[in-house]
């Protein structure tokens, strides 16, 4: 039963999204283009590109997430779906986890399996590129999950884009810091057990927690 | 108590300082319809999503079995095909029916696989309406039904509340329009301006 | 005939429709010719360059199309602007014309400048198979304003509307192409003086310049031929309703 | 007559983005969290930063323009009052001169104004400010006229985000160019006449063309 | 010619390969009201968007006077209050009037400071059709006016209605509501499904 909701709305999102105009840049391009954008302003320069090829790249996964994000529950809010939902859902949050896994698909899991293209752009070492691949893997979920409250919270609010950044962007800190300094640590020939446990582990705990919140969120959203 | 499908005590609602209702007593019981009427802004709105659940902002009590709430949004992803959304909202109610005849009822054969997008004003809101033929629960709470709708559509709605009514459902029902069901009470929101 | 009937003629689908009929073979048949003396004789029998032996053949596949391409854009520019102005039916079908030619010279161009240079770039140390360079910029962004034209149509359901919208943005595209290059040019040489020393071209024996000549002469015939075939069809697919065309369809030779 | 339009409309998008829920986070807002992720990132590397810092704030700044440019017409176009607009305004192309310069104030004058703030948080040396400075004021106005024209196409189309990126990068590329190379030549003691002049004369061009094809373009995504 | 404030000849138009309407002549002279009439999805609305200049996509020709155009969509900015929504579609017409008085007259006295987005769908509807009273258009184009409003709202339409027709206005008006003014002419579009 539960499975079954789960399936139904998770392939609503796919369809809903693949027909959508609301995608705001849809992250992979958004992602690709601004790669360009960098190298194209740096002059092209390997060396410097190289340096900071980590930092662009997860930088820009968790811009394009959190701009993925904002639309996340706004269409269903505006045409009167989110009532439906959190009216009649049962339980709520499987819906709720179906949607954030599309989005996820669409983000995250799109960004890591492009990852690769995007280190060649930027001159990064290829054995560097499985420990990219690894971290993206591990750290986009805890983005799309942690990021998806916060969109719930501000769905129904004026400057809801603003107050999701402020409210969003402080979690996601240390995935970024984590995620970077192990491809550093890698580069610089440095074990990166360490970050690696803690990704994961920041994951489990939003897989945990933030579909319970993010349906109280919708709730509270809804009823205006 | 069990007989009845709607009860609210003292409901009292407020908004930006002006007092939609007070005191208002309904009791609602089966094979009922309760049509609210009043000039725009009376709150007639703000009364179906308190009792809906989607407006928690007043004082009282509201006791309601499961109700199926269709209100001044379509409710309806334009994005979608008639048929993905109503296949969207049987997985959400847990209730298995036959898509293509619940479209064909409302009047919207021939345009299962059209985006919704693409339909007329009316249209939409059919698709919207298809949805009473899907939920099973006892309780309507419907906020303008007649929208947009030709003749026939708003005969189908009528005749969709006369059935529901005669199963032992209860409707509660906002309108402009004159309703042509047997309507067993009416309330009359905010004194005319 | 004065300049404005030519004018007034070139509006009528009809009249350019039985206009044009020579024209394409002539463009054909010289593209064919010409395309392929050059392509033969530059592949095959043209000397072998000192310093790059046999991989500098590319050239003649790699240079007409790169100028190619950026023609082509301008053409659509103008013909953009044409269309907004004077509403003119014809320039909405070259517009819708050149699109793909232009986009896949584009990709031509990329694709056997960067298999030409890889092994060039090899030699000067960097093992990759791209870089950032004024040509390679340039050429992608151009690439992409190619894309979005292709992109733009596909999203608008209607014709008349998708028409229109196109010659919006190429007419803002025909503007910016001349200050892109520039930049680009201008920008990537000052930080990337080394790995571009092999594209200016040098002095080169006439055997070796003919058939480039020859092929860039061909690949602009092939435009017009290209331009002129779309533009035979589409006012067939467009105007398939009125008298003409089925009297044309009817006695056979369209 | 036209100026007054021109007041009308400047003062309506004022007040409506002041009040607005979707300016997708704010340029403002988007920039300097985007560049505190990037400090965070290096880890605060003063001289890492530094040799990237124009090509940072540069990019930043093109992309936080399209990102707001994406909802320039959207509403407008959903509530209806884009029709009224088009049918009624005289000459069309005054309020949307308006809705541009309303935009630019939201996003490139006020990344202008605090440019200084986040070339410092980047370690920019403080007498290349002026530089960044002058290069955003006369580049940034172009990026919302050639934008614009891309919103107005994509407005009513699905997948319009996405869309808009790929046809309003490319116009980008020139002004990003001119501004990073500025920078970069100022803090190399070269002087930097060349690019003001090029960004001079493409933001003129911008002005005059622009909202004449904007306008045309808004035309076309209504007439849908 | 100058008598006639729409002219239609031989209109034709196909959506989704369905024809809506072919070889429609409507003229319509000073002080003439012509409605619309048709089951949901038979073209009505698409017939006032190709007389308004907002689809193109017809054959035929069409000739219309400077006219006001009212759709579905409300035609004004929720985030902005009536007033200043007002004082916009002023500026936009060149019409200078009197904000608050139209205000009242539509019955939004008291409301003129409320963001648009916090009222009803009525009081919504009230400030979209406040327009009437600023645009000195000579045609109005209506695409359902009565939707969402009560009562009294739907009798001010009908007044305002009747009143530019005895100025010698013309009215063009799809409506699925019985509509309380002298109609002129009446126009079926689509057959009954
Ligand atoms: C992806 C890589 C490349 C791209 C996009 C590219 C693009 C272009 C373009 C646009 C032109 C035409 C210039 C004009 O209009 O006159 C051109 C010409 C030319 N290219 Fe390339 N090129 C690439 C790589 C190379 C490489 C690696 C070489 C040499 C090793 C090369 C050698 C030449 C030569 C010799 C010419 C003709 C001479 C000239 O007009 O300056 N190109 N290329
Ligand atoms: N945006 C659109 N794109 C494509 N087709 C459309 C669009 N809107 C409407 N249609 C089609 O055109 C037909 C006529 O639609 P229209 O809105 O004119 O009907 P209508 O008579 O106004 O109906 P209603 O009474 O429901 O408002 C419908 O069958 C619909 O399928
Ligand atoms: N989202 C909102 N926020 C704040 N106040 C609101 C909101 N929606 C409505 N109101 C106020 O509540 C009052 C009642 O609105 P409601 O929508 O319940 O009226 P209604 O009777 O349904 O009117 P209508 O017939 O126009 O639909 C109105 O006076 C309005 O000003
Ligand atoms: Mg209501
Ligand atoms: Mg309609």
């Amino acid at each position: 039963m539960a499975l079954r909701l789960f399936w139904i709305q998770f392939h609503r999102e796919l369809v809903s999204v693949a027909r959508s105009k609301e995608e705001a840049l849809n992250p992979l391009l958004f992602m690709f283009l601004a790669i360009s954008l960098f190298a194209l302003a740096t002059g092209g320069d390997p060396k410097t590109l190289q340096t900071f090829a980590p930092t662009i790249i997860w930088v820009l996964v968790l811009l394009a997430n959190m701009l993925s994000l904002e639309g996340l529950f706004r269409r269903d809010y505006e045409d009167g779906t989110l009532e439906q939902l959190v009216l009649l859902a049962e339980p709520g949050f499987v819906p709720v986890l179906a949607k954030i896994a599309a989005q996820w698909c669409f983000s995250g899991l799109a960004m890591t399996l492009l990852a690769p293209v995007a280190g060649l752009i930027l001159f990064l070492p290829s054995t560097i590129l499985p420990t990219l691949m690894i971290t993206l893997i591990l750290g986009t979920p805890a983005l799309s999950l942690l990021g998806a409250v916060g969109a719930a919270l501000t769905v129904g609010l004026r400057r809801g884009g603003v107050l999701l950044a402020i409210l969003v962007l402080p979690l996601y800190v240390p995935i970024l810091i984590f995620g970077v300094s192990a491809i550093m640590q890698q580069g610089n020939g440095i074990t990166t057990d360490a970050q690696i446990y803690w990704l994961m582990a920041i994951t489990m705990i939003s897989i945990t927690i933030a579909p319970l919140l993010v349906h109280a969120a919708l709730r509270i959203s809804v009823e205006q | 108590m069990s007989d009845s499908l709607l009860t609210t005590v003292d409901l009292r609602c407020e908004r930006d300082g002006r007092t939609l209702f007070a005191d208002l007593q309904i009791k609602l019981g089966r094979g009922e319809c309760l049509v609210v009427v009043g000039p725009n802004g009376s709150g007639k709105s703000t009364l179906l999503r308190c009792v809906a659940g989607l407006f928690p902002d007043y004082e009282g009590a509201v006791e309601i079995t499961r109700a199926l709430y269709l209100g001044h949004k379509l409710g309806i992803n334009l994005l979608l095909t008639a048929r993905e959304n109503l296949h969207w909202y049987e997985g959400l109610t847990g209730q298995a029916s036959l898509v293509s005849e619940v479209l064909e009822r409302v009047g919207m054969a021939g345009y299962e696989h059209v985006v919704c997008q693409r339909l007329s004003a009316g249209q939409q809101r059919r698709v919207g309406l298809a949805r009473l033929l899907i939920c099973n629960a006892s309780m309507w709470l419907l906020d303008e039904p007649l929208t947009a709708l030709d003749e026939a559509g708003q005969g189908l709605v009528t005749g969709l509340i006369s059935d529901h009514l005669a199963t032992g459902g209860g409707v509660f029902c906002a309108t402009h329009q004159p309703l042509a069901v047997a309507v067993t009470q009416t309330l009359e929101l905010g004194g005319r301006q | 005939m004065t300049l404005k009937t030519f004018w007034h003629q070139l509006g009528s689908p009809r009249w350019f429709y039985q206009m044009s009929k020579p024209w394409l073979y002539v463009f054909g048949c010289l593209a064919f010719v010409l395309l392929l003396t050059g392509t033969v004789w530059g592949l095959g029998f043209a000397p072998m360059d000192g310093k790059q032996g046999n991989s500098f053949r590319i050239i003649y596949v790699h240079v007409p199309t790169a100028m190619v391409a950026q023609s082509a854009y301008i053409l659509m520019g103008v013909a953009g602007l044409v269309l907004l102005v004077w509403r003119m039916k014809l320039a909405d079908m070259v517009l819708a014309a050149v699109v793909p030619f232009g986009m896949s010279m584009t990709v031509l161009a990329l694709v056997t400048g960067t298999l030409w240079g890889k092994p060039t770039w090899i030699a000067e140390g960097d093992d990759t198979w791209w870089v950032w360079d004024a040509r390679t910029a340039s050429m992608l962004v151009l690439l992409f304003l190619y894309f979005g034209l292709y992109a733009l149509r596909q999203a608008i359901p209607r014709q008349e509307a998708a028409g229109r919208a196109c010659a919006v943005l190429a007419i803002v595209g025909m503007i910016n192409i001349p200050i892109i290059k520039y930049s680009v040019d201008w920008w990537l040489t000052l930080h990337q003086t080394s790995s571009i020393s092999l594209t200016q071209a040098p002095t080169m024996p006439a055997e070796m310049w003919l058939p480039l000549v020859l092929n860039i002469v061909g690949i602009y015939c092939l435009l017009g031929a290209n331009v002129l075939s779309r533009l035979r069809l589409e006012i067939l697919r467009r105007e398939q309703g009125t008298q003409w065309v089925r009297e044309l369809a009817l006695s056979g030779n369209a």
